[in-house]
């Protein structure tokens, strides 16, 4: 019988306010790969920093941690003894990773610095040349250049690397990872991941990854923990759990994390517990499309890829609609001059999107997808005339709103609202929701407004007792509804979502999609829907389109870019994304 | 993702010695605000005649405090003077944040040229510190209260003018903001109803911390005689005329010297403390 | 002297000739021919500058440059003998011409420090090198006692290039070095024509704030402050054998100026309610811890006409001013007290305004900068009903009584008698001075709150001290240790 | 690059001149009369209205200003009104002597407030941090003239270990100028050291709740040697920024110290010259202190670019 490499027993984390944790107990042997998820606030993360010993001194702790080859518990152990095993017989790779680089300091410094501190190299010369090849190891192109470099002038996968390569150092017998790529495309994010597996596998170090994303957990981990409210719910072979799963929390779980399974209805399997259900009346309504003698005729989206822009190439219209389209840009270009750049450095040029042409039709569900920095938002805000292209044009419900002034957009900004990714973020947290969903209304006196406000919250779930609270008293998936009543309360003919279900953990982000479809359908709307993530265009949208580094690469129906990408980048992105069938057919024991 | 849980343990956990210290610094407020109302309407004796029967007692039965060379009841004196100090803060304060205030806020919701051109011009007043205001006003309009309120106030509009444009630079990337704009609300709406009121915690901070260094500053400018003139009884004059008898009467110097620390060390505490309450960083749990 | 850490402690033997004055008033230049004030007379004249006369320590004119002089029976001639062997440190001699270049000068080139003291100058004649000749174009009994002032002083046509920072006279000391604001050094004059000074390097340090020139007197910084201000300190001084306190008298009537011209005090009832209502003794205890002394008009006692009477002339009896005022007809009145904010200013007013309260008048103190806003406001722009101020140059009483001034003081009576006095022979100059003084106080044209007391702290190994400052000058030649 | 850095000079030229036209008419509005000033209260109306001709101040205020700020442009800030002496000159060795005392006090300020306010940082949740940083409020808490007015009082007046105040320049005689330069200095730099220990330390607790705090400790460092090799040059940034304004303020805000220990530096002597009407050396002093603060702060910007490299390069 071996030893585990961490022993973790009957841990009990309190502050002074709440019990944390309560007793959880797991072990990893080495070279094991183990997985721990959960919803957020579950405890993850403090499972990990306990076993670091890095709790905040605000909260304490009881139980035992034991590490194979230490004699001591490490909830008890002496300070000096932890600084001596953290970055040696243990390492943790923290989620940020803007941030948990020191700025000021050479990557190169800092991965060397963990040798200097435990000696493990004989000299600072030494331990650079090891950093550079650590460097190399994690897959970080042009590594001596590279180990030189400050931290701003990384990306944020580069970083993580970095951050991979400061851990594994030292050969740690243990491997914590709390939830190393949710800051991360999708592409960038199954690199790192197949890193960190190949990285372990090869030096046999028992891995703990943290993660809300159960198809992160699938991609790397051989074992699952389960964690709910402080207590780990589950344990087994990834393929058991994710195939039948036995504790309630976990079967809806992973019930919400599929986007592909839907039910009779053709809705989302959501974790029951909404506030307020929807009434059920308006939800099937049969999907029409809005037709009037002036709309657009839909043809069946054609297909147009990019595969390689030539100066000269005669640009590409995609999802080209002929009559009138709600939305048709042409030739658009953002730049930006990026300023607070050095104090003697010329101000760079970034390109936001470059020549960019497209049509939505009117009533069309038109979905963008691209990694993080392609342009996504910018051509949402100039949808929307809160930004001004460079070049171009952009008619929007047949009116140029390039370049218009805000008193001719008025009429247009009724008809065209957004929803924005950050649930806290989009709602000012000093109004109350009444004002908040009310913001939008113009020449309504009071009493309307309040009625078509009441009238809105119901219509997105909520119940009327709600508006008079603040943004900080509701969840992030009542807090984006409070957005969308916000948005349709003028009844515009276009919405446009960015990110809108990014930031929402994966139980109520199926809930939001389902309010979503329905309202869409409801009120007829032309959607314009951003997100990073495939899976979730593809549940919502008819048509994609895929951009990247401010151009669109391909376009086309959903389906159909799904399942037979024809850019690299597309084909790439579509890997990248695994469904949760696929996942339960490549795990399966 | 950093996720936002207002109401969670951390935030009371953080939140706690900010509480102690929040309470210390509206303790002392409390006294020196006391000390304004009840002189107001009374104080043991006039503050402003002149007896030249009891001057320079000690502090006794009769005088808690002691009397200065013109027979004054030290006690009635320091009682009367928290109200110059807190006049001189209140307006102080008042007229930064009227100036600086909308300053920054229109700077900071128009990045680009005229915020580069107010900025600039904000550096220019920075270059104008509140003292050389109030000894240059002071030869033009003549020392006094009023002057250096209103120098102090202009000197210190600039770093209210600083905090609010980058607290509204900060609000302006919110998505809230964005929404108002796509909802078609004017710049002046957006002002009013969603950046003044979001910044007004960091506002309030400063408010707090300026306070504090009006008081203490116009006790530097009453040394230099630019301050509050005689009778009137304000703090600053009182340790600027005790100095001449440190030797013969050095109590004199330190009543006065107390009260000006107690009204300093108040709004310090005070801005400690809301600056706990109002910092992002303890509302956001990472 | 222990611990001193700043002065030059010689050692054993020698005898310390370095003097460390402290001092409250700085000098902008060096040249008191175009720029006004006390400072720089007191720090130059009799030290660096001589005249042909100058004032003793008692007040009376004694030669200087001259040996002696006569003067003609009416009084219009006078003929002044003069040292022989002076020479300016800049190596000029002194001889008659100097004298007939020096106070020619001052008409047309001087603008500051009383040109018009001169004026009854007539013509000024070299006899011989050592012969001057000075005509009045009418008997003055003042001008004499004027040149013992500034206006007197002998300059070398060689030496005016840079007087506002280079000053060449026939004096005991020479300027060695001058930091506006800070300090001027003195250096013995090796090549004086009379007796060297003890000290031979005395540097004046400018304070602007009288608690550190205190402090600097306490910690040895400086041996001698001459003319304190913080009287409260006396006491203390006295009663610590290190130091020595001189009391004397000054020229420096500290003045509760009505304004005659105004509506408020036209009337000679209304002040001299104000007179009755004030307690001359109570302000001088408040504002000076009792130091002074009670004089009544403008008359110091080292003048020759000083009538010791006139200070009980009105005594403290509010009750009588309320009763002058209802007399007067005069109800709820209010004046603009504007005060220079200087301390002893800033000091009386309050106790000045706590008393006229008592007799309902209601003062209005606004302290106003000096020099700068009251020069302005109440001096040359007389837009003030009452100010507080001290008037520091000696005799200034006829100046004051004159109707441009601003006191606005107007009596052709007493304006003929102050000229008549000037020309007349001495006893009946002084009976004339007397008289007219007198009619000025009973008008009450001022009220005249106290003397400035002259006291000057030192070191107690400090002799030869001046104790009285009759004059502008500080003399510095006579202390030794 | 050339361009970008002749257009930050450009930028910063045209600041001064601004400067130069708010202090100009600033105090072209004083009241009170320089020429009567200098002459005194004897001197008849028409000996004064000469003396103003003299001076100058009869010309229109454009001519006068485009007058005297053509002259500063080639160093030459006239002649006072009062000492009849180049400005220049003046105002150099005040500023000298305000500088000194500043950066000493700075100094001073900062070998106290880093260690003080890191200690108190460092133990936020402690009895004796708590205690010490109720120590430093207080030191905010207390007026700077009342330092100074107490040291004088303690070692110059009853100890006679130091000089009660003035001033000795280093050339002439070194001892003695450090001896004079002490408690000013120290005044100075004590309230300016609380106040400093308290940006420090709310500095450092900002930094030591920074993600890569918790790597370096991940990574074995003690809190301790986290915090000193990857904390501080990060705690440094916005430090800094206080301390130039801070010195900037100081240049000014000495002068209550430099009135309680008679020392003749820039505000003693802007407040004589104010006092004096002497308006050239007033608009001099002014504008001198002006473009010493504004050229701080563009040396400020710098030296964030030198510690920052986010701020060399542009991503
Ligand atoms: N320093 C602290 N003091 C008090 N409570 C804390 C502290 N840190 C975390 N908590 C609480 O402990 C609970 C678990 O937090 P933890 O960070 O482990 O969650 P998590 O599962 O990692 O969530 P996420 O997915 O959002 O990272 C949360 O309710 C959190 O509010
Ligand atoms: N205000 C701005 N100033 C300068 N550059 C900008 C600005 N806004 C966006 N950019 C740049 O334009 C590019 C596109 O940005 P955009 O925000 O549209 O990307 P995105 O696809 O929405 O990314 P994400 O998924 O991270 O939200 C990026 O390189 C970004 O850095
Ligand atoms: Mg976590
Ligand atoms: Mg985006």
């Amino acid at each position: 019988m071996t030893v585990p490499t961490l022993s973790v027993n009957d841990l009990r984390v309190a502050s002074p306010f709440a019990d944390l944790l309560h007793g959880i107990s797991f072990d990893i042997s080495a070279g094991e790969r183990v997985g721990l998820i959960g919803e957020s606030g579950s405890g993850k993360s403090l499972t990990a920093t306990s076993v670091m010993g890095l709790l905040p001194e605000t909260l304490t702790a009881t139980g035992t941690i034991r590490l194979n080859g230490v004699d001591a518990d490490l909830l008890t152990a002496p300070e000096r003894r932890l600084n001596q095993l953290r970055g040696t017989t243990m390492a943790m790779v923290f989620q940020e990773p803007m941030t948990a680089l020191n700025p000021l300091m050479r990557v190169g410094t800092q991965v060397a610095e963990i040798m200097t501190v435990h000696h493990t190299e004989t000299g600072r010369r030494q331990a650079r040349q090891r950093a550079v090849e650590l460097l190399a190891l994690v897959k970080l192109p042009n590594p001596a250049e590279a180990a030189l470099a400050f931290p701003h002038q990384l990306s944020g996968g580069q970083r993580q690397r970095v951050m991979l390569a400061m851990a594994m150092a030292n050969d740690p017998l243990l491997l914590l990872c709390d939830e190393p790529t949710t800051a991360l495309d999708v592409t960038v994010q199954a690199e790192v991941l197949k890193l960190i597996g190949n990285l372990v596998t090869e030096r046999g170090t028992a891995l703990l990854l943290i993660t809300h994303d159960i198809a992160v957990v699938a991609e790397v981990c051989q074992r699952v923990l389960v964690m709910y409210r402080g207590e780990i719910v589950e344990d087994g072979p990834v393929g058991r759990v994710l195939t039948a799963p036995q504790h309630p929390y976990t079967q809806k779980l992973i019930a919400a994390s599929d986007l592909s399974s839907v039910d009779d209805r053709g809705r989302l399997h959501t974790m029951s517990m909404p506030v307020v259900g929807r009434p059920p009346a308006a939800v099937s309504a049969p999907r029409q499309i809005h037709t009037d003698a002036a709309a657009a005729v839909i043809r069946p989206p054609h297909r147009a890829v990019h595969q390689r822009l030539e100066p000269g190439d005669p640009p590409v219209i995609f999802n080209e609609v002929t009559g009138a389209p709600a939305i048709s840009v042409r030739d658009l270009s953002r730049q930006y001059r990026r300023r607070g750049g050095g104090l003697f450095a010329t101000a760079p040029i970034v390109h936001g999107l470059r020549d960019v042409s497209f049509d939505v039709a009117e009533g069309q569900r038109f979905g963008i997808v691209g990694e993080s920095g392609s342009g996504k938002s910018t051509l949402m805000r100039i949808l929307c005339a809160l930004d001004q292209p460079t070049t171009g044009t952009v008619d929007v419900l047949g009116q140029p709103i390039a370049g218009a002034s805000e008193r001719h957009l008025r009429d247009f900004r009724s008809q065209v609202q957004i929803v924005f990714q950050d649930p806290m973020g989009s709602l000012d947290p000093r109004m109350k929701v009444r004002d908040i969903v009310a913001e939008p209304l113009r020449n309504v006196n009071r009493a309307e407004a309040l009625a078509r406000v009441e009238a809105q919250l119901n219509a997105v779930g909520l119940d009327a007792d709600v508006m008079n609270r603040h943004p900080h008293q509701f969840s992030g998936g009542q807090r984006q509804r409070i957005s969308i009543a916000r948005a349709l309360i003028t009844r515009p003919r276009v919405l446009v979502a960015d990110e809108a279900v990014s930031a929402l953990d994966v139980s109520v982000r199926a809930q939001v999609l389902n309010l979503l479809a329905d309202l869409v359908d409801e009120y007829q709307l032309t959607l314009v829907f951003v997100s990073h993530d495939l899976g979730v265009i593809r549940h919502l949208c008819d048509t994609v389109a895929v951009i990247s580094d401010g151009r669109i690469v391909e376009c086309g129906p959903t389906a159909d870019v799904y399942d037979s990408p024809l850019h690299p980048y597309t084909r790439q992105l579509v890997s990248a994304t695994p469904s949760m069938h696929e996942l339960a057919r490549r795990v399966a024991p | 993702m950093t996720a936002i849980k207002p109401r969670t343990p951390t935030r009371r956990a953080a939140g706690h010695s900010g509480r102690a210290t929040l309470w210390a610094g509206l303790v002392l407020i409390g006294l020196v605000v006391l000390a304004a109302v009840v002189s107001a309407f009374w104080t043991p004796f006039d503050p402003e005649g002149v007896f030249s029967d009891s001057i320079l007692r000690p502090p006794g039965a009769e005088h808690l405090l002691g009397t200065d060379s013109f027979g004054r009841d030290v006690f009635s004196s320091i009682l009367r003077g928290a109200q110059i100090s807190l006049l001189v803060g209140t307006v102080a304060v008042g007229i930064a944040a009227v100036l600086g205030v909308p300053f920054g806020i229109v700077a900071g919701m128009n990045p680009g040229r005229l915020d580069q051109f107010m900025m600039r011009g904000n550096d220019i007043s920075l270059a104008f510190p509140a003292l050389l205001l109030a000894i240059i006003f002071g030869a033009i309009f003549g020392a006094g209260t009023v002057t250096a309120m209103v120098a102090l106030g202009i000197g210190t509009a600039p770093a209210f003018a600083l905090i609010a444009r980058s607290g509204t630079m900060q609000i302006m990337s919110r998505e809230y903001v964005q929404a108002a704009r796509a909802s078609g609300k004017s710049g002046l709406f957006i002002g009013m109803r969603h950046i003044l009121p979001n910044i007004s915690g960091m506002l309030i901070v400063q408010a707090s911390v300026s306070f504090g260094i009006a008081v203490l500053a116009e006790a530097a400018l009453s040394y230099l005689g630019l301050g509050t003139p005689p009778p009137t009884p304000s703090w600053g004059r009182m340790l600027q005329d005790a100095q001449g008898y440190l030797f013969i009467e050095p109590l004199l110097i330190v009543w006065p010297g107390i009260a000006i620390a107690i009204a300093v060390l108040g709004f310090n505490l005070l801005g400690d403390g809301l600056r706990d309450r109002f910092d992002p960083r303890m509302q956001v749990n990472r | 002297l222990v611990g001193c850490s700043t002065g030059s402690t010689t050692a054993e033997g020698e005898p310390d000739t370095s003097l460390t004055v402290g001092l409250l008033a700085t000098p902008g230049n060096l040249d008191y021919t175009t720029t006004a004030g006390a400072a720089i007379p007191q720090a130059l004249l009799y030290n660096v500058y001589e005249g042909l006369v100058k004032l003793d320590n008692d007040g009376t004119i004694i030669p200087l440059l001259a040996t002696s002089w006569t003067v003609s029976d009416d009084g219009l001639v006078y003929d002044f003998l003069l040292h022989e062997g002076v020479t300016f440190s800049d190596g000029s001699p002194f001889t008659a011409e100097s004298v007939k270049f020096s106070l020619e000068r001052v008409k047309d080139n001087w603008t500051a420090n009383g040109p018009a003291y001169l004026d009854p100058i007539a013509s000024i004649e070299a006899v011989s090198d050592t012969e001057a000749r000075i005509t009045l174009s009418k008997p003055s009994n003042s001008w004499l006692f004027n040149m013992t002032g500034p206006v007197g002083t002998m300059f070398t046509e060689s030496g005016i290039a840079d007087l506002a920072t280079a000053p060449v006279g026939t004096g005991p000391y020479t300027v060695s070095s001058f930091k506006t604001g800070d300090s001027l050094v003195l250096a013995a004059n090796t090549d004086y024509w009379g007796e060297a000074p003890y000290m031979t390097d005395v540097t004046l340090r400018y304070f602007t704030d009288a608690t550190a020139q205190t402090n600097a007197l306490l910690s040895g910084d400086i041996n001698l402050i001459s003319g304190i201000s913080q009287f409260q300190l006396v006491d203390q001084f006295k009663a610590n054998a290190d130091f020595q306190v001189l009391e004397g008298a000054s020229t420096g009537e500290v003045t509760l100026s009505m304004n005659n011209a105004s509506d408020a005090f036209s009337d000679v009832q209304v002040r001299q309610a104000v007179m009755y209502a004030i307690d001359r003794q109570a302000v001088m205890d408040t504002a000076n811890s009792g130091y002074g002394l009670l004089i009544g008009s403008m008359v110091p006692p080292t003048d020759p006409w000083y009538d010791k009477g006139l200070a009980d002339l009105y005594p403290y009896d509010p009750e009588k001013a309320t009763e002058l005022l209802d007399e007067a007809g005069v109800s709820d009145l209010t004046v603009a007290f504007k005060i220079p904010n200087l301390p002893y200013a800033v000091a009386g007013a309050q106790v000045v305004k706590d008393q006229l309260a008592k007799v309902g008048i209601t003062a209005n103190v606004t302290a106003l900068e000096f020099p700068a806003v009251w020069l302005d406001d109440v001096f040359s722009g007389h837009d003030y009903d009452m100010s507080l101020i001290m008037h520091s140059e000696p005799r200034d009483v006829t100046v004051f009584a004159a109707p441009t001034y601003y006191a606005g003081y107007n009596s052709p009576e007493v304006m003929t008698k102050f000229a008549e006095a000037d020309a007349a022979d001495p006893a009946t100059y002084i009976e004339l001075m007397k008289e007219a003084t007198t009619t000025m106080a009973e008008e009450a044209a001022a009220d005249w709150l106290y003397l400035q007391p002259a006291i000057s702290l030192a070191d107690a190994d400090l002799l030869g001290v001046p104790k009285n400052t009759p004059s502008l000058a500080l003399d510095l030649s006579t202390i030794a240790r | 690059m050339v361009l970008v850095v002749l257009r930050r000079i450009g930028v910063f030229a045209t600041t001064v001149v601004v400067a130069s036209i708010v202090t100009f008419l600033m105090l072209s509005i004083l009241p009170g009369n320089a020429a009567r000033i200098a002459l005194g209260v004897q001197a008849s109306e028409a000996d004064v209205a000469a003396q103003a001709t003299l001076m100058g101040l009869d010309r229109p205020a454009i001519v006068r200003y485009l007058d005297w700020f053509g002259h500063v442009l080639i160093g030459d800030f006239g002649t006072s009104t009062v000492s009849r002496q180049p400005i220049g000159p003046e105002i150099t060795d005040a500023l000298g002597i305000t500088v000194i005392l500043v950066l000493t006090s700075v100094v001073l300020a900062l070998l106290f407030a880093i260690p003080f306010g890191i200690l108190t940082a460092v133990r936020q949740r402690k009895p004796d941090g708590a205690i010490l940083s109720g120590i430093s409020q207080i030191g905010v808490a207390v007026p700077g003239f009342l330092a100074g007015m107490l040291l004088v009082t303690v070692f110059a007046v009853t100890l006679r270990w130091l000089p009660a105040g003035g001033w000795v320049d280093p050339g002439e005689d070194f001892g003695g100028f450090l001896e004079h330069l002490i408690l000013p200095a120290i005044a100075l730099g004590s309230v300016q050291g609380a106040v400093l220990s308290r940006y420090v330390r709310s500095s450092v607790l900002e930094v030591m709740r920074e993600d890569f705090i918790r790597t370096a400790r991940a990574k074995g460092l003690g809190a301790g040697r986290a915090l000193f090799r990857h904390g501080l040059r990060n705690a440094a940034v916005p430090v800094m920024t206080v301390l130039g304004l801070q010195i900037a303020t100081l240049l000014v805000g000495a002068v209550v110290i430099e009135r309680v220990f008679s020392i003749p530096g820039l505000g003693s002597l802007l407040l004589d010259k104010v006092a004096l009407r002497d308006l050239p050396a007033v608009q001099g002093i002014v504008l001198v202190l002006v473009v010493f603060v504004l050229a701080l702060n563009f040396l400020v910007d710098l030296a964030f670019t030198v510690i920052d490299p986010r701020l060399r390069s542009a991503t």
